[in-house]
């Protein structure tokens, strides 16, 4: 059997859907998503190990005295509006950076949802109420100058 | 004698990634260990804020976590966050790219100086979380 | 069903194709332009050339001297109306280049940059590192993406050129991912298919640069010009014959024998390591066959030493050479020295063309390495070759646009008949034969070895002689060639017996005006003619394809402008 | 002493065949140090099976064609030396996360779509003339640039990329090298016309620095670099204050 024809069309298109004809568009959602992604990831690199070194594993232990053994110390150091603000920034900001991970490790995993419109609004809703929350539980728990 | 359709290319073999694709190799491993790493830090997060909360309970019901599985717990989250710190580091020092008096930055300063600011921001802030505490 | 049709097709995605291509669309913004490659076209051999393009870039320089050197170079074989002109296109193809963004290697001022050759008097080869073909073929294939006028086929293998009443109308060619047969007609038709390397044994020459244009046209009709000049580069690496690039000699490395001499002092000593490729390569021959070349398991060879340039030299300006040694060779080239060996690396030969790529059929035109154009004559200086691409492959695809916006349109009825037949042909001479007991490897093979043997850098006429005898024996034998893929999907066995069918077309082609030249000029050195003789031979051979396995040859004078043929010593 | 041989495994499918992939194994002789993968290759095409399909050119490593699977890592099968692997035996595969045509050729005309997508042509407002002359370019300039321009297409980064496995629609490390090799080149004006295509959400963002790609790239392109510095460019675009943004 023999097969022929003229001109073979020149297949365009290639496997993004509408092919060399779609228009891009910047999509300012994942923009913004990556910025907050980077900010969290370098936060959390650079003052979560100590944390957890010494308010985790070091103070437990009672190898050294920590700020969170002891009711007074704890307190006084929250009522202080720059440690309030640095704890902000020490837990509200990794969220972002989590909420990322954990969607596009969904993702990886096999499960498209993670790219899906619903799941960016939990991941990213949760981590800004993780922020809320972290905004509410530090104005609340010992107010300013307490 | 017809073009199109029978360019349409028929018979392909799709490729079909198999749900178990990160662990046939070590580079996928420990990416996904990498990923990961975000759930134990979070975990560890959520339970600062709980310690803060208790700062409400009063001086007398207040009592800070410290049972053994907290501690155990703290020292696997302390590698998860140890890997996050040497990877994001020495990632994202390897991406930037400045100029200093016109001349590109080389990578490995950048991630140098990375590292650093990592070793003074521990020293500060462990610094603090002891001096606080006395 | 419309009956469509390009206004150019161009057969080929090298750098000549690519640049024909656009020059058609720039030319004429209306032409269609199709362009077939049987590989994607960033795979084409162009992207190999390692040293550089040639051009008049620097005050210092002038196109008389670039002219003169590539006539004397070319020992006066070239035509040299062709090469005035070559000469004054060149600096703005380098120029186009540059606006197409190809990374050439700048001075301190920001200028292009240009490098000694072999076989120029002054420095006139631009170059982008050690990797100028690369860079070059990548620029143009993606500026041609910018054309919507250019339609690619990709993968798509021609066969046939379609010629109605003495005028080409398209090619036939096969689709190889799907095996099916297309007529891709056109008003006009450019081959820039690239080289025959593949016709020897030992070769810088991909696995892809087997004459097939060369072979289409020739049975079609055209003659081939001046098949006999091939040209060995001096410096290939045992085993592989990949190409060290001249630019390494042009940037100052020596070449030793097992001595630790610098042998070419006896050869060439004016010019030394910078010596046109014919004179080197036979040099190392001659230095072998007195015992003083290096012996391996590949062969013998002679060292290649960079090693006094120093390292930063070498970084910078010769890094793929460095990653190809300790790729290939598992050397450190700014500690060792590299092995070489002369190599088969361009023909000079090819369809005959005129100065704007016009063959003798109409609506037919050719450019690049499959094309000679009077170029390169007896022997190509190195680094004119891509110039040549971007100059005569330019000037083709606008002399095809120009003809195809005059042409008559093609029509359907012949071309489906056409098609049929050569769809046929190729169905029941390799699909459908299940009775031959030939390989087709075995046979390439041994027409490779005759050819190393028969046709390489010194000739005699029992060598010749026996080469055609040989070629015959092979060409009867691969009547009785077996496929046994049957697959209609990607099927590379038939591809590779078409084009085993292809070379051994050019091949004696090659050898029959090689045995009939009998002196030695350029490329051709003949052991019993060892004298240049301009009486007899300052003349073209024409070969032309007859139902034999003997060409017709026909001969053509030179054209001779300014430079008379004088003696040829460096 | 007897020969030297090696196993090679090879994948095989003829669509008109087959229902899927299987491999064959060939036993060849192993008869010279410096043979590669694809030497292997070609002995069993001239000498065992005339049927076996893949594509290759150059065997120098520049042309891009000879990228497979070679025991699971993507090579360039010309310049993987079958010394490194033997006496194991040799698996050699498709690149991954391609669809299959047959035996060792796959499918890239995705790629062809996406690298014409990111306009890999120098864009100017205004042309200069071709009597001008050049562009003036400092070898610093061209430093800025030159790795991404290295990229052969050779497909061993998208093979690597689990991210295009599982999404065949990401743009993809070769192509934003490609991008980003444009829109350092200090000829280029065409940042803004390139941007909405590297900035989609099919493009860099679905990148999730596995940075493979990186690692197996023979030319030392390091696409992972040029995908997560177009991101950080992107984004201080808009994110800092107007005086960055063109
Ligand atoms: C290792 C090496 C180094 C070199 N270095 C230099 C140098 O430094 N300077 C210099 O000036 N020159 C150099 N040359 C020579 C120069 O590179 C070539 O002459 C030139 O690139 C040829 O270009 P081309 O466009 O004619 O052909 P190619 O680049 O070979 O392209 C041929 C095209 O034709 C297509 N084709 C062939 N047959 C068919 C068919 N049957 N159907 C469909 N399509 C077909 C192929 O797919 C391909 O796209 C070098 C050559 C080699 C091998
Ligand atoms: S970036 Fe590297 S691996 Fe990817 S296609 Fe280009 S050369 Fe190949
Ligand atoms: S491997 Fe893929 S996920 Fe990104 S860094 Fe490379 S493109
Ligand atoms: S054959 Fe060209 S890259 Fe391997």
């Amino acid at each position: 059997m023999i097969e022929s024809s003229h001109l073979p069309a020149g297949g365009e298109g290639g496997r993004r859907p509408g092919g060399d004809a779609r228009v891009p568009k910047t999509a300012f959602n994942h923009l913004v998503f990556w910025f907050l992604f980077a900010q969290g990831g370098i936060i959390a690199a650079i003052l979560i190990p100590v944390h957890v070194l010494i308010q985790g594993i070091l103070g437990p232990l009672n190898i050294v005295t920590v700020v969170d053994r002891h009711y007074d110390t704890w307190v006084s150091a929250l009522g202080n509006p720059i440690v309030k603000l640095y704890l902000l920034v020490l837990i509200a900001a990794p969220f972002f950076h989590f909420a990322h991970r954990i969607r596009y490790l969904i993702v990886d995993l096999g499960f498209k949802a993670g790219k899906s419109m619903p799941a960016q609004v939990v991941f990213y809703g949760g981590a800004v109420v993780v922020t809320l929350i972290t905004i509410w539980v530090l104005l609340t728990t010992v107010p300013i100058g307490s | 004698m017809s073009t199109s359709e029978a360019n349409a290319t028929p018979r392909e073999y799709p490729w079909r990634m198999p749900a178990n694709w990160w662990t046939r190799s070590r580079h996928y491993f420990w990416y996904i260990v990498r990923e990961f790493t975000a759930v134990p830090l979070a975990l560890w997060l959520l339970w600062l804020l709980v310690e803060i909360k208790r700062a409400g309970d009063g001086p007398a019901r207040y009592s800070p976590h410290g049972s053994a599985p907290f501690v155990i717990f703290s020292v696997v989250v302390l590698l998860f966050s140890l890997y996050h710190s040497f990877t994001f580091l020495s990632l994202a020092g390897s991406i930037l790219h400045f100029k200093l008096l016109d001349r590109p930055v080389s990578a490995s300063v950048i991630v140098m100086s990375q590292f650093a600011a990592w070793a003074v921001a521990s020293g500060v802030i462990g610094f603090f979380l002891v001096w606080l505490g006395r | 069903m419309d009956f469509e049709s390009y206004d150019v097709l161009v057969v080929g995605g090298g750098l000549a194709g690519l640049r024909a291509a656009i020059a058609a669309v720039e030319a004429n913004p209306r032409v269609k332009v199709g362009l077939v490659s049987k590989v994607y076209p960033m795979r084409s051999h162009t992207v190999s050339a390692e040293g550089g393009a040639a051009a008049v870039m620097r005050p210092e320089d002038s196109y008389q001297t670039h002219a003169f050197d590539t006539i004397k170079g070319s020992d006066y074989l070239a035509d040299q109306d062709v090469v005035e002109a070559f000469v004054r296109e060149a600096p703005l193809e380098i120029i186009q280049m540059e606006h197409w963004g190809c990374p050439w290697s700048r001075d301190p001022d920001g200028k292009i940059s240009v490098r000694p050759f072999g076989g120029m008097t002054t420095w006139r080869t631009c170059f982008a590192a050690d990797k100028s073909g690369f860079h070059m073929l990548h620029t143009v294939f993606q500026t041609s993406l910018k054309y919507p006028q250019i339609t690619r086929h990709d993968e798509a293998f021609v066969t046939k050129l379609l010629i109605e009443d003495s005028r080409c109308v398209g090619v036939v060619a096969l689709d190889i991912r799907t095996g099916r047969f297309d007529a891709i007609t056109a008003k006009t038709t450019i081959l820039a298919t690239g080289g025959l390397g593949r016709v020897y044994a030992f070769s810088t020459n991909g696995n892809i640069c087997t004459g097939d244009g060369m072979a289409l046209a020739y049975r079609a009709g055209v003659g081939l010009k001046d098949m006999e000049m091939v040209q060995f580069h001096p410096t290939g690496l045992p085993f592989t014959g990949i190409l060290i690039t001249e630019a390494v000699r042009g940037e100052g490395g020596y070449l030793l024998n097992n001595g630790g001499e610098r042998f070419l002092k006896r050869y060439v000593p004016n010019k030394m390591e910078l010596g046109p490729r014919d004179i080197i390569s036979r040099a190392m021959i001659t230095e072998f066959e007195e015992g003083r070349g290096f012996e391996g398991p590949h062969g013998k060879y002679m060292h290649l030493d960079v090693r006094h340039l120093g390292e930063a030299v070498i970084d910078r300006k010769l890094p793929f050479m460095r990653e190809l040694g300790r790729e290939f060779v598992g050397i450190d080239i700014v500690k060792d020295p590299i092995p070489v060996r002369p190599v088969q690396h361009y023909m000079m030969g090819g369809v005959d063309a005129d100065i704007s790529g016009e063959t003798p059929i109409l609506g037919l035109y050719a450019a690049g390495e499959c094309a000679n154009v009077g170029l390169n004559g007896g022997n190509r200086l190195g680094s004119n070759s891509l110039s040549e691409c971007l100059v005569f492959g330019a000037a083709a695809g606008r002399a095809a646009a120009h003809y195809a916006s005059s042409a008559k349109p093609v029509t359907a009825n012949p071309v489906d008949a056409m098609l049929w037949d050569e769809a046929h042909r190729v169905e029941t001479e390799y699909l459908e034969k299940k009775s031959g007991n030939e390989r087709i490897a075995v046979i390439r093979e041994e027409m490779q070895k005759e050819m190393d043997d028969g046709a390489g850098v010194f000739r005699t006429r029992e060598g010749l002689s026996k080469l055609v005898r040989n070629l015959g024996g092979l060409r009867e034998r691969f009547e009785k060639v077996k496929i046994e893929d049957s697959s209609r999907t990607f099927n590379t066995e038939i591809l590779a017996a078409l084009e085993l069918d292809f070379m051994l077309e050019v091949s004696s082609a090659v050898a029959f005006s090689a045995l009939a030249r009998e002196e030695s000029r350029g490329a051709h050195a003949r052991r019993d003619f060892p004298e240049r003789d301009d009486a007899k031979f300052l003349k073209h051979t024409l070969a032309f394809h007859t139902k034999t396995l003997a060409p017709r040859l026909e001969y053509r004078d030179v054209t001779i402008t300014n430079f008379k043929p004088q003696a040829r010593t460096y | 002493m007897p020969e030297k041989r090696i196993s090679i495994h090879a994948t095989r499918y003829d669509p008109e065949h087959d229902k899927e992939p299987r491999l064959q194994t060939y036993d060849i002789p192993f008869s010279d140090e410096s043979m590669v993968v694809l030497d292997a290759l070609n002995y069993i095409k001239s000498h065992v099976d005339g049927s076996l399909s893949y594509r290759w050119s150059c065997r120098m490593g520049i042309c891009g064609s000879c990228g497979m699977m070679v025991n699971g890592t993507p090579k360039l099968t010309c310049s993987a030396f079958l010394r490194d692997y033997w006496p194991r035996a040799v698996v050699v595969q498709p690149l991954n996360n391609f669809p299959l045509i047959r035996d060792l050729v796959i499918d890239m005309d995705d790629f062809m779509h996406k690298l014409k997508s990111i306009k890999p042509w120098i864009i100017r407002k205004q042309e200069i003339p071709l009597g001008a002359g050049e562009h003036r370019q400092t070898s610093d300039q061209i430093d800025e640039f030159r790795q991404f321009s290295e990229c052969i297409n050779c497909m061993l980064c998208y093979a690597a990329c689990p991210v295009y496995g599982l999404n065949n629609e990401f743009l993809g490390p070769a192509a934003t090298a490609l991008a980003r090799r444009y829109n350092l080149d200090s000829r280029d004006e065409g940042l803004k016309q390139r941007l909405p295509v590297l900035a989609e959400s099919e493009g860099v963002w679905e990148c999730s620095f596995v940075g493979e790609c990186s690692v197996v790239c023979p030319k030392g392109v390091d696409p992972a670099k040029a995908i997560q510095q177009t991101k950080l460019d992107t984004t201080m675009r808009f994110v800092l204050p107007y005086g960055n943004r063109e």
